[in-house]
């Protein structure tokens, strides 16, 4: 019996957003990385990655994998919390294992696994390393992502750190997580303030654009320049020591990788793994920064 | 029973002695569109050094033979020989090559572009990789002049007046020397001194030696002008006569097949009664200053003047289709805000005299063209009546003679004087008590027009009144009860009974003094 | 002339091939599914492709009578985010004192709502005399600005308690029919009507052919084509209507890039952009078509993830160009 | 008579206003500039911004090609990450062999595939008689989705050995002129002199203006289209010439929704959209007030973020009502 269990194929589906900036390219990535290492790792079992640009179109594909066979488990980073609870809920109706990467569902109950990132701590870690290095005076900038969850929480997790001191955020403004909206952006931020410490991009795709435009600008009083995510380009200037950008945080979109081989797991004659794993945000430095390198992954 | 026969005029010309071999031949041509047959088996033979015309009533086919002739449309069946040469053209452009071109009923201009740019279309005059615009410009000019059209080589197309669009696409055709040119109703839109200069570019052409092909309505340009006459009807050639010996009123029963009534109504007793319509200090921009006029109960007023004397723009103007200043009552009452909709719930209509840009939706049917206008009076419920619809186009073929081969037609691709009959069932759709009409005969063959003239002395006959925009004095003197003479936007004489005749009109239109009442004549 | 009434006689109107290029293409497309993917015509996924495709199909709707009627409208995705935004706060805010019937009072704001966005269009385009093109990428710009200011940039979601009373609207059937696909149904039929058997219609095609035609005829070209926006904007309401219990939350992302499909849908359908011509039943085919595609490159594991997009670009050109070569 | 013909002999080509509401608006708008925020008027600010605006403005003269010969091209902005990321690719792989010369390779490389990428738009729309909107929303789709592969979602950098000697074609002056805009100035000087003293332009608005006509003059209407979708192409290599030493890569975001952008900045400028009628000085006009906008929202102090683009849209909407009224 064992034996037909084992030839049985099991199916574990994929769910997450499409490549369109750099941290999702980062996910996709480590998510077909996933699906090749197991499925050459392990015949039995076929690991099926879908992309989705957009929520409504992330609960059509969790529909339509569903449908079109029986799914023994769903990995799913979903694009909000709100949206995607009913729909995976549904899935799970089915006798479908439930894995959720990044952010939480609203009832928790649905998540068999829950691997988290945590956006506040993002946000938080930055706004505290910089408050330390600035002690407590100074003024920054801000530029944020696309007006989804993941970016409000980031945003939030500065703020209210940010708050507590007498740091003044000068100004926030969409830059929609792209290098060329964040360059522009940034020259802009430039000519409007003379007298800028730092500047927060909440994502390291940005901050590209963003230490260009302070390049160019040839302006020195700018201390740091941060981003978040962990991009391997980042971390090569953290890894090299460099006054402006020391720290990054990582938010890396290998999590989704890991998730797949927790789920895959039980079905190899390991115990299934059940419950949260929360992934901190801690600072990477020039010293811890070789850990978070993967100088093959494109983010 | 051929006609011939009927009729006491010379039979078909016998075989010709050995002459050069024709500039164009077609032999056995026919089109059909699907199930449609337009032509069938046209033998045609253009001599060159002749003016040939074509003459037939609305929908014979004659358009669509110039275009199988000049490559615009393919044949389904026939052969066109050149010189003694078998000939096929793939499109227009290959025939114009071949040397020859088709001036269209249509007109066809690129609205954008410049006058200078669209007589050069295809093949502009350059100055190393530039286009020398100097050098067109002047040509353009040039050839502009010489047939007597008054527009500029810089003017955007798309804001002339029809006349002088008309006038570019003759102009068009010109440019280059050809050896077969083909005029398809080239004097439709135009008014007396533009033709008078067009028959004279036309004998020009002749006399260089082209070969030329003429289609008109106006049997008196026909006889003006004509070596040899083609009469095609349903489709069919009647045969082909030597113009001389041939008189209009013989044309025109070729044409028919019957024999004509008088052309124009007997004249009405003068009307009375009190205004339908009185307008006061009609001015539109650029166009037309401070006309004022009334119409009554059971009068026809027609309005004459030269081309661009601004009547179209009044009328347009009143209508609200432009901006205008002035007053204006119907019935006895005020009517301050002035649009299409306003007036034609007063019970006044306008009919356009540019069916094609402003008239009909030529990717339309003809039921929904037809009701377009009178749309509450013929669906008076939510749900479209159908019914009523097909009922309606019935009756306006019948009435209008609209001669079409299936109701399924767009509106595009009826012939242009069943167009114009279209356009005038359509606008009566609305019963009105006033109806403007420009051109009303515009395109509309002999056999037709009495119809109409018919049509509007009966309209008038129940009390109604027609004003009556006509750039063909005989149609302006035969129909009209009174004349009113537009110059420069002016309204600049009033005609009525006996000095209503062609001379005055001219003199009116054309002399520097205001006409007084009187009508002395130089 | 005798002939032309016999033929006329014969039948109301003859049918023609070129219209049927969108139900050919989309045969094709589902043919080609069902080579793909056994599981494609399984009862479950037809149903949750048709019943997808509603949100698109209903705005699509609207859109063919604003791209008929000679206009575009850019902002139908924005206005989508907008009026669902607005839908769910005034149902949140009517539920403690109406409970179940906010959803209801709810719904009413959202069409109204929606008419007074499609209005705002056709306002700014009519009157202000502004290519449709500029005037609704500026409207899709402020409704997409308003709901991520509604928001604060995160998202709105509905009341819990409201969750489940709402839920059939999207997930509900009627006799085996899914919900959404009655609405689209019942939305389609009278936009048929109004099109194809009304004089609105007539007015609509008029002005979208030959807007000075129309003018000379007595049609208020500036009416006729503000009513239809004002069609569009109920539409975006309907579809918002229905939209809401399937995800339960307004996001600033709602509805990104649909006016991009609807177009598409329209297109394909075979309404001509430049106006003139609606062919209503061709716009449901064109969003099946389009529905359909998104789900065979879920289906099929052929593709890598990163060339989705271009095989559906792909997919569509082949489709048209397939439609046309039929013909 | 007289009159109208007096006017009209007046001059060659009179001053018409209508032509001048681009400027107009452009004024309009850097005047409120002014008196928003002081630093606006900084020569960096001034450089930066007319330095910015060179890409969407080189893109646009070749949408104002596409535009006024009766097409339209949706696919611009991911031409434009493709193009630049197969430059990217040629020109790392040459710098070993070839050392700062790759640059020029690399360039030549593009300008030969955004030529090709235009191509195939062009035949696509001509030959295969697609309706442009939908055959380029397709290729966008597809150009998109192949950025995306190359890069596998990242980014695909330049070598840090071409860094610098590439730099100047963005940051570099030529007589105290950003060279971006002295690129600019060479694309709209040779677009204006192709469109107003060629054949070929001739014959593009031709073709925008009515197609059968210029079909019956002889000209080869699918040429003439399939030409300025070439040109498009071409264009947006040279944007894409001066794009890369910006940033040094490209990403899946780069060039995203330019194609709107493109389409808004040739309409305000005055070219219609319907085609026929072309105003290059008017597109480079259209190009700096969306810059401009752009720049004044950061500038001030008076929006909320969430807003930006709601007033952005107020704004164009505004601009183009202004320059309307002005007439
Ligand atoms: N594309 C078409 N499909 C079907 N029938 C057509 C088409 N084009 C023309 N016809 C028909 O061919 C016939 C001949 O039209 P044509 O334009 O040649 O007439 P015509 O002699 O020039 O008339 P008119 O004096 O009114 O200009 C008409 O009955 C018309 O309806
Ligand atoms: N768009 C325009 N802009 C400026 N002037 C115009 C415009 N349209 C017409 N005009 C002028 O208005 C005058 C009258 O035009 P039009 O030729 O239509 O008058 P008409 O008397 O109705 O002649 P027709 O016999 O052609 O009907 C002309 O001088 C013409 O040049
Ligand atoms: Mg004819
Ligand atoms: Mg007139």
């Amino acid at each position: 019996a064992t034996g037909a269990l084992a030839q049985e194929k099991r199916i574990i589906a994929v769910s997450i957003p499409a490549a369109t900036h750099g941290w999702t390219g980062g996910v996709v990535y480590h998510a077909e990385q996933a699906e090749k290492e197991i499925e050459a790792a392990f015949p039995n079992i076929d690991v099926i990655v879908k992309t989705s640009p957009s929520a409504t179109a992330q609960v059509s594909a969790l529909e339509d994998l569903a449908a079109a066979q029986k799914l023994d488990a769903l990995v799913i980073l979903p694009f909000t919390s709100e949206e995607l609870t009913g729909p995976v809920e549904q899935v799970k109706a089915a006798g479908t294992f439930i894995a959720v990467v990044d952010r939480g569902l609203t009832d928790p109950a649905i998540q068999d696994l829950y691997v988290a990132g945590d956006n506040l701590a993002v946000g938080a870690n930055t706004a505290k390393w910089l408050a330390e290095k600035l002690g407590n005076e100074g003024k920054v900038v801000v530029l944020r992502g696309i007006p989804t969850v993941i970016d409000d929480e980031r945003i939030q997790g500065f703020t209210e750190v940010i708050k507590g001191t007498n740091i003044e955020i000068l100004d926030i403004q969409y830059a929609n997580w792209n290098q060329d909206e964040a360059f522009t952006l940034m020259q802009d931020y430039l000519a409007k303030y003379p007298q800028i410490d730092a500047v927060w991009a909440n994502d390291d795709d940005m901050l590209l654009g963003v230490l260009e435009a302070v390049k160019e600008s040839g302006r020195t009083e700018i201390r740091y320049a941060l981003g978040g995510n962990g991009m391997k380009d980042v971390i090569e200037l953290v890894m090299a020591g460099d006054p402006v950008t020391p720290i990054s945080t990582p938010y890396p979109p290998s999590m989704i990788k890991s998730a797949i081989y927790m789920v895959a797991g039980q079905f190899t004659g390991q115990a299934p793994m059940r419950g949260s794993f929360k992934l901190d945000a801690p600072l990477i430095t020039p010293e811890n920064a070789e850990q978070f390198y993967f100088p093959d992954s494109p983010f | 029973m051929t006609m011939a026969e009927a009729l006491p005029i010379p039979g078909p010309s016998p075989v010709q002695p050995a002459l050069p071999p024709p500039a164009m031949q077609a032999t056995g041509l026919c089109k059909a569109y699907g199930p449609i047959t337009v032509l069938t088996d046209i033998g045609l033979e253009i001599r060159a050094g002749e003016v040939h015309a074509v003459i037939g009533e609305n929908g014979a086919g004659k358009s669509t033979l110039m275009k199988l002739l000049s490559g615009h449309v393919l044949p389904t069946a026939g052969q066109l020989w050149m010189a003694g040469q078998p000939v096929e053209f793939a499109d227009a452009v290959a025939a114009e090559a071949a040397g020859v071109v088709l001036v269209h009923q249509e007109i066809l201009l690129a609205g954008d572009l410049t006058v200078a740019e669209n007589l050069f279309l295809g093949r502009e005059l350059t100055r190393g990789p530039m286009v020398d615009d100097r050098a067109m410009n002047r040509r353009a000019a040039e050839i502009l002049a010489s047939i007597g059209a008054h527009c500029h080589p810089r003017d955007p197309v798309g804001a002339l007046p029809l006349a002088q669009r008309q006038l570019v696409q003759i102009a068009r055709a010109l440019l280059e020397p050809r050896k077969v040119v083909i005029f398809d109703e080239p004097t439709a839109v135009l008014a007396n001194d533009e033709v008078a200069a067009l028959l004279a570019v036309v004998r020009g052409l002749r006399d260089r030696g082209a070969a030329v092909l003429y289609i008109s309505h106006r049997l008196d340009e026909v006889e003006a002008l004509a070596d040899r006459i083609t009469v095609l009807r349903d489709g069919r050639m009647i045969g082909t006569w030597p113009a001389r010996g041939l008189t209009q009123r013989d044309m025109a029963e070729l044409m028919v097949g019957r024999k004509l009534d008088m052309l124009y109504p007997p004249k009405r007793p003068a009307a009375t009664g009190d205004p339908l319509l009185q307008v006061e200090g009609l001015s539109v921009d650029h166009c037309a200053v401070q006309g004022s006029f009334a119409v009554r109960p059971g009068e026809v007023l027609g309005i004459g003047g030269m081309i661009g004397s601004g009547r179209t723009e009044m009328f347009e103007g009143l209508m609200g289709l432009r901006p205008a200043t002035g007053s204006a009552v119907l019935h006895g009452t005020l009517m301050p805000h002035r649009s299409v909709g306003a007036w034609q719930a007063a019970g006044l209509v306008y009919l356009t005299e540019d069916r094609k840009g402003k008239g009909l939706l030529l990717d339309e049917p003809l039921g929904p063209n037809l009701t377009l206008q009178a749309l509450d009076l013929v669906h008076p419920r939510l749900r479209l009546d159908r019914k009523a619809e097909a009922a309606a186009l019935g009756r306006a073929v019948s009435d209008y003679d609209i001669r079409v081969r299936s109701v399924h037609l767009d509106a595009g691709q009826l012939s242009g004087g069943n167009q114009q009959k279209l356009l005038l069932a359509k606008v009566m759709q609305t019963d009105p008590h006033v109806v403007i009409i420009d051109e009303p005969t515009r395109g509309i063959d002999i056999g037709n027009k009495n119809q109409i003239y018919d049509f509007i002395d009966a309209l008038v006959r129940t009390g109604k009144a027609c004003i009556v925009i006509s750039s063909e004095l005989p149609e302006l003197v035969g129909l009209s009860d009174r004349v009113l003479v537009m110059r420069g936007g002016r309204i600049v004489a009033e005609l009525a009974g006996d000095q209503i005749t062609e001379q005055n009109v001219v003199y009116a239109a054309t002399s520097g003094e205001a006409h007084a009442a009187g009508g002395a004549r130089p | 002339m005798t002939a032309a009434i016999a033929s006329r006689s014969a039948g109301p109107r003859r049918i023609r091939w070129a219209d049927m290029g969108p139900f050919i293409a989309l045969a094709v497309v589902v043919l080609v599914g069902v080579m793909i993917n056994s599981s494609f015509l399984s009862g479950t996924n037809i149903a949750n492709v048709v019943t997808r495709s509603a949100f698109v199909a209903i705005i699509a709707v609207g859109a063919t009578f604003v791209i008929s009627s000679g206009g575009l409208d850019l902002s139908v995705g924005s206005m989508m985010a907008f009026v669902t935004g607005i839908m769910i706060l005034a149902m949140n805010r009517l539920e403690p004192s109406m409970g179940g019937y906010a959803i209801v009072a709810g719904a009413g704001v959202g069409l109204v709502v929606g008419a007074l966005c499609g209005l705002l269009n056709g306002l700014i385009v009519t009157v202000g005399k502004i290519e449709p093109f500029i005037a609704t990428l500026g409207t899709m710009g402020i409704f997409r600005a308003l709901i991520t200011w509604m928001s604060d940039g995160g998202s709105i979601p509905i009341e819990r308690s409201l969750r489940e009373p709402y839920r059939p609207v999207y997930f509900g059937n009627l006799l085996g029919i899914p919900v959404p696909v009655i609405l689209t149904l019942i939305v389609v039929l009278v936009g048929a009507f109004v099109l194809y058997r009304t004089k609105y219609g007539r007015r609509c095609m008029a002005a979208g052919s030959n807007a000075d035609v129309a003018r000379f005829s007595g049609v208020s070209v500036a009416k006729v084509r503000t009513m239809a926006f004002v069609i569009q904007g109920l539409c975006v309401a309907i579809a918002a209507i229905c939209y809401i219990p399937r995800l339960g939350a307004a996001t600033p992302t709602t509805g990104q890039l649909w006016e991009l499909q609807v177009i598409t849908a329209v297109v394909i359908g075979g309404t001509a952009l430049r106006g003139g011509k609606a062919r209503v039943w061709g716009t449901v085919a064109g969003a099946l078509i389009l529905e359909v595609i998104a789900n065979l490159m879920v289906l099929s594991n052929m593709v890598s993830e990163y060339l989705v997009a271009a095989v559906q670009g792909v997919i569509i050109i082949l489709a048209m160009l397939a439609h046309r070569f039929i013909k």
